[in-house]
């Protein structure tokens, strides 16, 4: 069994060394006087089964974290974040309307979309680029993903509710009366609404 | 005739004493310059302050029985030398001696009443000073001679280091994807201006209608009965349009029969039902 | 006791880690369910005569070389070597006395501070500003960090060397409030000189 100073000794130096070390080395700092093959085994023993182990890489000594903790080293935290209304909606223009081109939602909804919005939603893996609209510009195009569907509990974008159902919910409600009215009463519009159901026909 | 309080009383007997006694560390020893050596370099001191201390601590007495007196003359020594070599002075310097002649003449003179602060109020103040600032020096000393990580103790060298990977989670209901296409659909529809087909009875069905039925009511009738039935027991929003539509028509149609005296109204009062008859009839 | 895995967990997190970490850090990485803190103290016996020492310094643990062994591993650092006497004495100023505003680090020392000595500290680590002086001006107030905790091994302020014994001589109170005590308290002893109304009496 090895000296207790010498042991301490060459668990400190190995500690603070910014690299693995050979028996040679820590006889440097220790002195030769201590029997350093005797005291890293010492140390690996004494490790053993610890949080840190004492391990040999070819002819140099390190410290490491436990093989089976590395796990803890790398943690990966959830942050929450709610969808904006903004990209809420662009969402749900690519889920009716896509493949969609960022011109065409921008028409859509209206309103430009910011740069980051499609990189946020992508990033959700929410949506992803489906090629270019061979169109001059050849802007990319973009669809929901399996993701998307997975996450709203979908089998298909045919689940999405048409106008109609939208209306059945009253979730048109809340939009002004006469833009209401409107809907109820040019049955023809409905069509051109609806027709998010023949799209989805494509997924 | 000295007034002194205990303090001080014995400071000058202490210092002729000449104690042994040394102030405990000895990492400034490097500074306890020989007093005479003081007017070499101005530029190592670190102000008056410091060039009082380093003569305080010269006398080799505990701070709190340094004789200020003796501190005076030295340091108006000090000042008198680096004159005498011609070297700059800063003013800080030449303040701190005058104010210490001042000071000085206080201690000296027969106490006058009338000074305040009080010479010795002043003295006290300055050793005070001298003592705290002494007080830092130490412990700065001390401070600086711990064991130090990076120089005697060591953290790990080479940290696998930690991480928290941050990865984004978006939440967004079904409800409010679905809610904010109703929206986008009903705020963007190409707003277009369309005049609805209205259900109405023109006043020309009316009259005809009017006019043929008439013939049949002798009797003083409600209007309403003029109008198509199916319209009366019907409650939907096209039925109840309709049959406002009907009821002005029929009016007017009324109205344009009566004027040609085919048949007569009459309302008892105001929102009373509006009756009519065939004037044919009342003639017979 | 603690759990042996949580033990091995806490002990590889603060191995790992690049700095010292306070018990809430730790916890972020080995889980809720650990009593970190009981772990904390399972590891420090663990650790006691080892080369390798378990510390607290403020609120942060970490690993650190045991100090008696400092003869071996010693290194001269040019970094830490630079400190000037008047940096040396604003940092013993501001660890003792703080919190302390620039004005009363200067009434200490006699001199004004030189601009950049604050910024010096400050780029070190060992101190920062804590908020403002209510008083005319509200100047800026400076305290020591943990990471000069951490430097120079001390467990708190309370640590700091030799402070009791300053506080108990007063030697770390304002010049002009121990003046006002002194010749409030001797007002009371007979005449005495440093009492002016008194002094004033006996003319």
């Amino acid at each position: 069994m090895a000296d207790m100073e010498h042991i301490r000794a060459v668990e400190a130096t190995l500690f603070a060394s910014e690299e693995p070390l050979r028996s040679k080395d820590i006889a440097q700092y220790v002195g030769d006087e201590v029997d350093v093959d005797a005291a890293l085994k010492a140390i690996e023993e004494h490790y053993h089964g610890r949080g840190i182990e004492l391990v040999k890489r070819g002819d140099r000594w390190h410290f490491q974290t436990a093989a089976d903790l590395a796990y803890l080293l790398r943690r990966e935290s959830d942050e929450l974040r709610k969808l904006s209304r903004a990209a809420i909606e662009t969402l749900s223009i690519i889920a009716y309307h896509g493949p969609v081109s960022r011109a065409e939602i921008e028409s859509i909804r209206g309103v430009q979309i910011s740069k980051g919005m499609l990189d946020v939603l992508m990033q959700a893996e929410w949506i992803k680029s489906a090629g270019r609209r061979e169109v001059p510009g050849r802007p990319l195009i973009y669809v929901v993903t399996n993701e998307f569907l997975t996450h709203f509990g979908l089998s298909s974008r045919k689940d999405l509710p048409g106008i109609k159902d939208l209306k059945a919910t009253g979730l048109l409600d809340p939009v002004d009366m006469v833009m209401n009215e409107m809907f109820t009463e040019t049955a023809e519009d409905e069509e051109n609404i609806g027709d998010s159901d023949s799209e989805a026909d494509d997924v | 005739m000295h007034p002194i309080d205990d303090n001080h009383s014995n400071k000058e007997d202490v210092l002729n004493a000449e104690t042994d006694d040394l102030i405990a560390d000895d990492i400034w020893e490097d500074d306890a310059v020989n007093p005479d050596a003081l007017t070499l370099n101005i530029d190592g001191w670190e102000g008056p302050l410091d060039v009082l201390l380093v003569l305080a601590r010269n006398q080799k007495v505990d701070l709190r029985q340094i004789s200020i007196l003796e501190l005076v003359r030295q340091y108006l020594k000090f000042i008198d030398d680096a004159r005498s070599l011609k070297l700059e002075l800063a003013a800080d310097y030449l303040v701190m001696a005058a104010w210490l002649t001042y000071l000085k003449s206080g201690l000296l003179l027969p106490k006058d009443p009338e000074i305040d602060p009080s010479p010795e109020e002043l003295a006290l103040r300055l050793q005070l000073r001298l003592e705290r600032l002494n007080a830092m020096r130490e412990a700065g000393a001390r401070l600086m001679a711990r064991d130090r990580i990076g120089r005697d103790i060591f953290m790990r060298g080479a940290p696998e280091g930690l991480r928290i990977e941050k990865s984004r989670k978006y939440h967004c209901s079904y409800f409010e994807l679905i809610q904010a296409y109703g929206q986008v659909s009903a705020r963007t529809q190409p707003v277009m201006h369309m005049v609805k087909k209205r259900a109405v009875m023109t006043l020309e069905d009316a009259l005809n209608r009017v006019s043929k039925m008439i013939g049949h009511s002798v009797e003083w009738t409600n209007i309403e009965v003029f109008l198509p039935t199916i319209l009366v027991s019907e409650d939907d929003d096209y039925s109840t349009m309709l049959r406002r539509s009907a009821l002005a028509s029929t009016f007017m149609a009324s109205l344009e029969l009566a004027r040609n005296g085919v048949l007569e109204l009459e309302q008892k009062d105001s929102f009373e039902p509006l009756m009519i008859r065939s004037v044919a009839n009342k003639a017979s």
